[in-house]
């Protein structure tokens, strides 16, 4: 069972009316009786009809509550009103209690039903106390309702003004920062080691000349230590084979994907 | 009127008094502080609460902050017809009892207390009303969030603090803010020691049904 | 406090004090007896003038209505200022260091030298700081208005007279006027996030060229 949080809900009882209402009415008209949605669960109902026995919540009879609560369920079955699942189980629950209650002493389990009862009067009382507090609460003198503000009061105004701070080295570096960033910027591209294409091109075709023989691509780089001129050198000599062959002077071979790419002259 | 009147407040007195009547919210002694200047408010604040403790308006002090506000035995001639005070559904005023009078309270434990799930619109409720608010989370499996009751809930209540909370030590005396369990774990010690007239958990009963 | 507080003002007094504490505007003479069941309040509201005529709340007569109001000696109470220190944005410091080195300046001067449009807003919060002024207009073509550092820009700086500042030999070396590529790439950022400056899309402006 859930409640509704609602605000200003026309079935919601104020605070400050009396939460037994239903209970004050407590003929024995079933009709009034069975109006379920007055109780928020099974425990409200309980607390209900606790306090229709009029005596102190401590002093509560248990099993006269648990026969009560049966007759009311009873009630609403034979009237065919749907019941929420847990005012079942509740009654259900409580029909054990009660017998457990009746069995002789030494058969009982554990948790014996002494405390089962003891466990639901509890959660009684502080249900009850908690109600009582939120009523006593809701009676206080309320602001808005008993007790008003200043109706229109001026209302404090806090201006704030800026103490703007800067500091003399924040001042130059920017200053710094605006010549550096619209100076004239002078491109400088550092000599790299290359072989050109030119190069590569006279030195594949007079090597191709002296020699009949197939001859690996790599046999043509120069002897160089330096990586980066290895690699140029092999990109310019590739390059160079190309254009050899494109221009009939020499043929390409290559065995296999990635394999050494061979170079062989043709003579005219 | 007479002469008493004119006696002049001290100028203090007198800044502290314009202000609270000029401001929107109220306010604690270090905001009031602060707005003059940081000169010590107590004392007039003292003074000022005494100096209109009778009249048809009063200073009073609610978590710490302070407002005029009208005396409540006028409530009857100012009430307006237009109701401003939002009325709770009772869940809702129920949530509002067992956060204030048990906080910080998980949603879990308000539910033990009162036996049916909350609706997740009762808190919200509160919240928006601004009198509850979260404060954290429990350190426990699942890290529950926490809720307590705000300054705004004081204030609207006449609350000086929550020690003002109605019954508050009553209830804490007679155990019923403890946990049902610790109340369990006591009350069977004393029911083990003396079984006989003290188990009017339900067994005293029994002859009165039967 | 004494005993003169501890009398208690009738409760015609209170009742009508409260009424007008807690009214949302003036209140005639007639409307408050109307509100108060037709009660005579001629002598209450007469009374409670006296009251409060030294305290710092007032109750005062203004075309006949009558409402309560902070003394208007403690006016100046409902307004605080407060200052806070806020540091120059990056666009501002600029804008301002460009002002000091090449003043008397004009924006679109000043634009072409950031390579930056310059907001109005950057100069008019140089100019609130009080550390650049307008110093009359440029005689060319639009008459543009010229800007120029103040005395208490140089307080501010420490400086003695402009010619204290460091020249642009001393700027480079010190290392201030390197190209660095991430000192170029955080003041673009700060350009972008700056509130009071402009777009950096728009870069040099028409009036670069105007």
């Amino acid at each position: 069972m859930t409640e509704d949080g609602l605000i200003d809900s026309p079935a919601v009882t104020f605070a400050e009316d009396d939460w037994q209402g239903v209970a004050s009415a407590a003929s024995e008209d079933a009709a009034l009786y069975l109006e379920l949605d007055g109780w928020e669960g099974p425990l409200d109902l309980l607390l209900d009809l606790a306090r229709r026995q009029k005596v102190d919540l401590r002093r509560i009879s248990i099993l006269e509550l648990v026969d009560q609560y049966l007759t009311y369920i009873e009630q609403a079955e034979a009237l065919r009103l749907e019941l929420a699942a847990d005012y079942l189980v509740m009654a259900a629950w409580l029909a054990y209690l009660k017998s457990a209650l009746l069995l002789p002493r030494d058969e009982q389990a554990d948790p014996s039903p002494e405390e089962l009862a003891l466990r639901l009067q509890l959660r009684l009382q502080r249900l009850a106390a908690m109600r009582d507090a939120a009523a006593r609460l809701m009676g206080r003198d309320r602001l808005g309702r008993d007790t008003f503000m200043r109706g229109a009061p001026e209302g404090l105004r806090v201006d704030r003004k800026s103490l703007w701070q800067c500091d003399w080295f924040a001042l130059v570096q920017a200053y710094g920062q605006v010549k550096a960033r619209t100076a004239p910027v002078v491109h400088m591209v550092r000599d790299r080691m290359v072989m050109t294409l030119d190069s590569a091109l006279s030195r594949v075709s007079s090597m191709l000349g002296v020699n009949l023989d197939w001859m690996e691509l790599r046999e043509f780089l120069p002897p160089h230590a330096d990586p980066k001129l290895r690699k140029s050198a092999l990109a310019s000599s590739f390059v160079a084979a190309l254009e050899l062959a494109r221009l009939g002077k020499a043929e390409i071979s290559q065995d296999h994907t990635f394999g050494p790419l061979r170079l062989r002259g043709i003579r005219a | 009127m007479s002469e008493q009147h004119a006696v002049r407040p001290d100028d203090l007195v007198r800044a502290v008094e314009a202000t609270l009547f000029a401001a929107t919210e109220p306010m604690s002694a270090e905001a009031i502080s602060v707005h003059l200047g940081g000169a010590d408010v107590k004392a007039a604040l003292a003074e000022l609460e005494q100096a209109y403790r009778e009249r048809g308006v009063q200073l009073v002090e609610r978590g710490k902050r302070w407002h005029f506000q009208t005396a409540p035995d006028l409530a009857h001639l100012l009430r307006r017809e237009r109701e401003e005070v939002r009325r709770l559904s009772r869940a809702a005023t129920e949530v509002l009892a067992i956060v204030a009078y048990h906080e910080p309270v998980s949603r879990a434990e308000i539910e033990a207390i009162r036996g049916v799930q909350t609706a997740k619109g009762t808190l919200d409720v509160l919240m928006e009303a601004g009198w509850v608010r979260i404060v954290g989370r429990r350190e426990v499996p699942g890290r529950p969030v926490i809720y307590a009751t705000t300054p705004d809930f004081l204030t609207h209540f006449g609350l000086e603090s929550r020690r003002d909370l109605p019954g508050i030590d009553e209830l804490r005396a007679a155990g019923l803010l403890d946990p049902v369990e610790d109340a369990l774990a006591e009350a069977m010690a004393t029911v083990g020691g003396d079984q006989d007239d003290e188990s009017d958990a339900g067994l005293a009963s029994e002859e009165e049904s039967a």
